[in-house]
């Protein structure tokens, strides 16, 4: 019976927002609002569990060494809401701001320096005879796109240089990478909607399999 | 103390972050440690600011009686609903997002239909936006809209069906020709991050303090 | 025989390098045919006794036994458990474990971090001395701005400005920023106005003051209206049918949807191409690129709208990370270049029955990043 | 009768929305009432992703992450069944956690489901972490120990109560990850558990994700990928169980058809207007 009366409301809710495609009505608006409360309070319940009972309470109350200092972070975590501090100390949200600004750069530093700029340049660096022809060409064909496209990214190049024109080549890798990732895309979008289908015809009507 | 103090808490604390990385040895190893799951605590909170705006937002349409002020009404039916429901799952169970909770329900009943849904709508757009924009304007058009087709069929059943090459050609352009190009652009915009965190960390960025 | 010796399970341990102490790897070698799982054990220096220490992950045959104490010795011994017997492999030499003051295995990404750091802070004191002394191409898109705001201006029509979905921390909004100051200035010569509907209340504060000083510099600060920078809504599609309203009620002669966007540019670059206005976009999500290429009239392709905001601001922090990332891309397309000139002379070489350039070549590809296992 | 064609012409360079909407509805509803069935063909980057749980020892422990929420739910949901079926098949134990908020029911009602159809006991075979925010803090500091972050699993029960998570502690004790990606968090895992710890990692990507993620496909940062529900459907294909990706297949198919039937009508418009 709960699950019969949950399944007719959640395909109800799936039309009020298939509705959207006639235009934005009141029903779609009644839906969204919905969707933009529930999952608000959502968050309220995800960051009592996860990050403050877990991550602060339990290890406090177990009496785990250090564990007491946890509560600086969970001040400063509060910090963040500003706005529910008197005007004249809001500014001490900025701390926290700064604190998580600081660590973000330190960690986008390392990462993208170990973890993408040298890996991907090494992989770049691709033999061209490699006793299989078909291979030497896709290998030269990495190189150029890559090598192109970096020249495309290069803003000190002036107008009418050779560096200009070859970086004509890049662009055409450029459109290629773009297309064929649209195309992609399309792919997705097309699977999201057979996923609720598949929803509405099978676990609402029970017309095929549901999922 | 307004300004100074968050530029010198950014420093510090990516300071921290890079020297660990290489100084494995005490204090830096586990300091780095600790200053993560801070990172972490204080993370959580952000998720709360989204929300207390999105509150504030409403009470205040619902008091001035803005136009559509009712469907703030809607917004705190589902907000409270969801809240209520999380708290009796949670006095009821130590953990309230098991399958089975009524908290899970609701979230069965209402977030995955709503959510799921608007980007299932994605798929009319995308469709209208292929038809109208994908026209044969320039080469740059025609290259994308080339490489999009090629994709578009050979990497479904029907392609092969077609022509029993064409998901081949399909993960070779994939593969070769668009793979080098998004290295390329990945390098740069990761060559750019760098350079905007080496200035968040140094303090030359201010903006996010203003 | 003698090979069959070689191949007896054996066990070795050293000191985990390149950590911070309190860690010692234990290895072990030839794992008997039908093994379930190897026990470790171990023996402090002094004790009698060995005692538990885990097991050993079989598929690398390779474990960090972290529970030792650095400069006390210790004595492995792995029990390879199969179904009906056992092995034994022990150790002859104590092992201690030590912590290390520098990551020897990290080196490359040092030297990277301190050439690219100082290349980009040089770069950035030169820019403070002399702004205009640094080349930056020009882009297209930039001049079409100022097409775009006379045409919409000339039909009567106002310009939408859309800054993304992302907060102020995003460098594609700050860059948003940056282009909606020029374009401010321009529409307040022409005397035109400019909508700009946001997803971010701090974005919004942001947003009318760039504008409110673009229009005071252009020398007409009267003709600035803060209620066309309006907050709209908190949520994707919400605001993606709010702009979709906006468009088709006012029908803007210019759009600029300039900043970090998601799913839903899609649906905004479409509505603005079926109006017919001068769309010029940009983003730095790259996914959402293909989008507004196919439907915009202009696009600033990712770092392209980093460039062009130093362009117009000629700010030395831009300018600098601009030209330090343009050094950098050379740097690498020089590494790039003789990489793969002397990686091919290497499998020639190879081929013709001469493996050592490849096995130097393989080294130095090493030394950039380590391989994965 | 010129002015006939004309408007013809016309009328195909900008056929109105609500039709192509119609036309879209149908071709991917209909195959789905007929059940229509069609077959794939195996890409090279989800068999070698195949290949690499296939390698696994038994009580080899890998984790499987979601990083997604209902919106890609079409998509990863039946990879997320596809590999946990394979790996339960294998006695691989699998550590599931989250870092998308909206992410972890579905994927405990995926574990969960999957467990018991193969009757693995929790604690025992698989373990379920629960989410925590600063996703790459986290990644780095479970490369130390994973207790730093997750002192117990999502019922707040302490992980060495669990008999599988006892010799569990880093990445040093894992055989592999498993990253279910709708975002940028497939890169956080390459480049900063994969670079930094040496992981071997698999990714599942949505159809959206997967240009940005093969050059670390190439560069043999990550092992194998599987990239929207076409990457299940073979995935399924594998593993000889066929499930939700298969089953979309054909309305998959049709659908791409009618795009790309749209796109060739509207250039012809395109051209036929222009020329005039």
């Amino acid at each position: 019976m709960f699950e019969t009366i949950s399944v007719w409301i959640a395909g109800g809710l799936t039309l009020c927002i298939f509705s959207f495609l006639y235009g934005d009505n009141p029903v779609y608006k009644f839906a969204e609002h919905l969707y933009v409360g529930f999952s608000a309070a959502y968050w309220l319940i995800y960051v009592w569990h996860f990050t403050i009972k877990q991550m602060v309470i339990n290890p406090i109350a177990a009496r785990e060494p250090g564990s007491l200092m946890l509560i600086i972070p969970l001040f400063f975590g509060f910090l963040m809401l500003s706005r529910w501090f008197p005007e004249r100390y809001s500014w001490i949200s900025r701390w926290s701001i700064a604190f998580t600004v600081g660590i973000g750069a330190g960690l986008v530093t390392i990462g993208q320096i170990q973890g993408l700029l040298l890996p991907q340049l090494k992989a770049t660096i691709l033999p061209l005879a490699t006793g299989n022809w078909h291979t030497n060409i896709n290998n030269f064909l990495i190189v150029i796109g890559t090598v192109a496209t970096l020249t495309y990214f290069y803003f000190s190049r002036r107008e009418g240089s050779a560096v200009s024109k070859f970086s004509r080549v890049g662009i055409i890798f450029i459109m290629i990478a773009f297309g064929s990732s649209f195309g992609y895309t399309v792919m997705a979008r097309v699977s999201l909607l057979i996923g609720r289908m598949i929803f509405l015809f099978g676990n609402w009507f029970h017309i095929v399999k549901p999922l | 103390m307004k300004k100074r103090v968050p530029l010198v808490i950014t420093f510090v604390t990516g300071f921290i972050v890079i020297i660990s990385f290489f100084i494995p040895h005490r204090p830096f190893g586990p300091l780095e440690t600790d200053t993560l799951i801070w990172y972490s605590i204080i993370l959580g909170f952000t998720l709360l600011i989204g929300v207390d705006s999105l509150v504030r937002l409403h009470v205040r349409q619902m008091r001035r009686r803005k136009e559509g002020w009712w469907y703030s009404i809607v917004f705190f039916t589902g907000f409270f609903y969801c809240l209520v429901i999380g708290i009796i799952s949670i006095m009821r169970t130590p953990n309230p997002f098991q399958p089975g909770t009524i908290f899970f329900y609701g979230y069965k009943t209402i977030l995955i239909p709503l959510q799921s849904t608007m980007f299932a709508l994605l798929a009319f757009f995308v469709a209208s936006a292929s038809y109208r924009a994908f026209r044969a304007r320039t080469l740059e058009a025609t290259l994308l809209l080339i490489a999009a087709v090629i994709v578009m069929i050979g990497r479904v059943p029907a392609g092969y069906k077609l022509w029993t090459r064409l998901p081949g050609i399909a993960n070779w352009v994939f593969n070769v020709l668009q793979m080098g190009a998004m290295r390329g652009i990945m390098i740069g915009v990761a060559l750019g991050a760098v350079a905007m965190s080496l200035r968040l960390i140094l303090g030359i960025e201010r903006t996010y303090l203003s | 025989m003698i090979l069959l010796l070689a191949l007896a399970f054996s066990i070795s341990a050293k000191d985990t390098p390149d950590d911070g102490g309190g860690s010692i790897t234990v290895n072990v070698y030839n794992i008997p045919e039908g093994t379930a799982r190897i026990e470790l054990s171990r023996l402090e220096k002094g004790d009698m006794l060995y005692k538990e220490a885990g097991l050993i992950p079989i598929f690398k045959g390779e474990c960090d036994d972290a529970s030792v104490v650095d400069g006390i010795g210790y004595l492995y011994r792995g029990k390879a458990i199969a179904k009906d017997t056992f092995y034994i492999a022990e150790m002859e030499g104590f092992v201690t474990s030590s912590p290390q003051w520098f990551n020897k295995s990290r080196i490359t990404v040092l030297i990277f971090l301190i050439l690219f750091g100082s290349v980009v802070l040089t770069y950035i004191q030169l820019a403070k001395k002399n702004p205009e002394g640094l080349f930056i191409r020009k882009l297209p898109a930039l001049d079409a701005i100022d097409e775009a705001v006379g045409r919409s201006t000339e039909m009567g029509k106002p310009v939408l400005f859309v800054p993304g979905l992302e907060g102020i921390t995003d460098a594609g909004t700050l860059a948003s920023l940056t282009i909606l100051e020029m374009v401010g200035k321009k529409v307040a010569e022409y005397g035109s106005r400019v909508i700009h509907p946001n997803f971010d209340p701090i974005v919004m504060t942001t947003a009318q003051e760039t504008l409110k000083t673009a229009f005071a510099e252009a020398g007409r600060p009267d003709a600035f209206n803060k209620d066309d920078v309006f907050y709209l809504t908190y949520e994707q599609f919400g605001f993606a049918a709010g702009v979709d309203g906006i468009m088709l009620r006012e029908r803007p002669g210019a759009i600029f949807l300039q900043g970090y966007f998601y799913a839903e540019s899609l649906i905004l670059a479409e509505t603005g191409y079926s109006i017919g206005a001068i769309q010029i976009a940009g983003t730095n999500a790259t996914t959402q690129l293909p989008f507004f290429v196919a439907a915009c009239d202009y696009v600033l392709l990712g770092e392209e709208m980093f460039a062009a905001s130093a362009y117009i601001s000629r700010e030395p922090r831009l300018l600098g990370s601009i030209k330090g990332s343009d050094l950098a891309k050379v740097v690498l397309l020089f590494m790039i270049g003789a990489g793969v000139i002397f990686g091919t002379i290497a499998g020639i070489a190879k081929q013709g029955g001469n493996p050592t350039y490849m096995q130097i070549f393989n080294k130095m590809l090493e030394f950039l990043a380590k391989g994965a296992k | 009768m010129i002015e006939e064609k004309r408007n013809f012409w016309d009328w195909i360079n900008s056929i109105d929305r609500g039709i192509i909407y119609l036309i879209i509805g149908i071709v991917i509803i209909l195959p789905i009432l007929l059940g229509l069935k069609e077959e794939v063909q195996i890409s090279p980057s989800v068999r070698s992703a195949y290949e690499m749980i296939e390698s696994l020892d038994s009580n080899d422990v890998i984790i499987i992450s979601i990083d997604y929420d209902p919106a890609s739910m079409p998509e990863l949901q039946p990879m997320l069944k596809a590999i946990l079926r394979h790996a339960f098949e294998k006695d691989v134990k699998v550590i599931m956690m989250v870092f998308w908020p909206l992410g972890l029911p579905i994927g405990t009602e995926g574990l969960e489901e999957v467990a018991k159809e193969y009757g693995k006991v929790y604690g025992e075979d698989y373990v379920n972490l629960g989410y925590r925010p600063g996703d790459r803090a986290v990644m780095i500091d479970m490369g130390k120990e994973i207790r730093n972050f997750f002192r117990t699993d999502v019922n707040d029960i302490l992980l060495d109560s669990h008999t599988m998570m006892r010799n569990v502690h880093n990445y040093n004790d894992i055989a592999l990850i498993v990253g279910l990606e709708a975002g940028r968090f497939g890169e956080f895992w390459v480049q900063y558990v994969g670079s930094r710890y040496n992981q071997r990692i698999v990714l599942g990507v949505t159809g959206v994700m997967a240009a940005e993620t093969y050059p670390y496909l190439q560069s043999g940062q990550i092992e194998g990928l599987i990239g929207g529900l076409k990457g299940a459907a073979e995935y399924e294909t594998l593993i000889e169980k066929p499930g939700f990706g298969l089953t979309g297949m054909a309305a998959q198919s049709w659908a791409h058809i009618a795009i790309v039937m749209f796109i060739i009508i509207g250039n012809i418009g395109y051209f036929m207007t222009r020329r005039k």
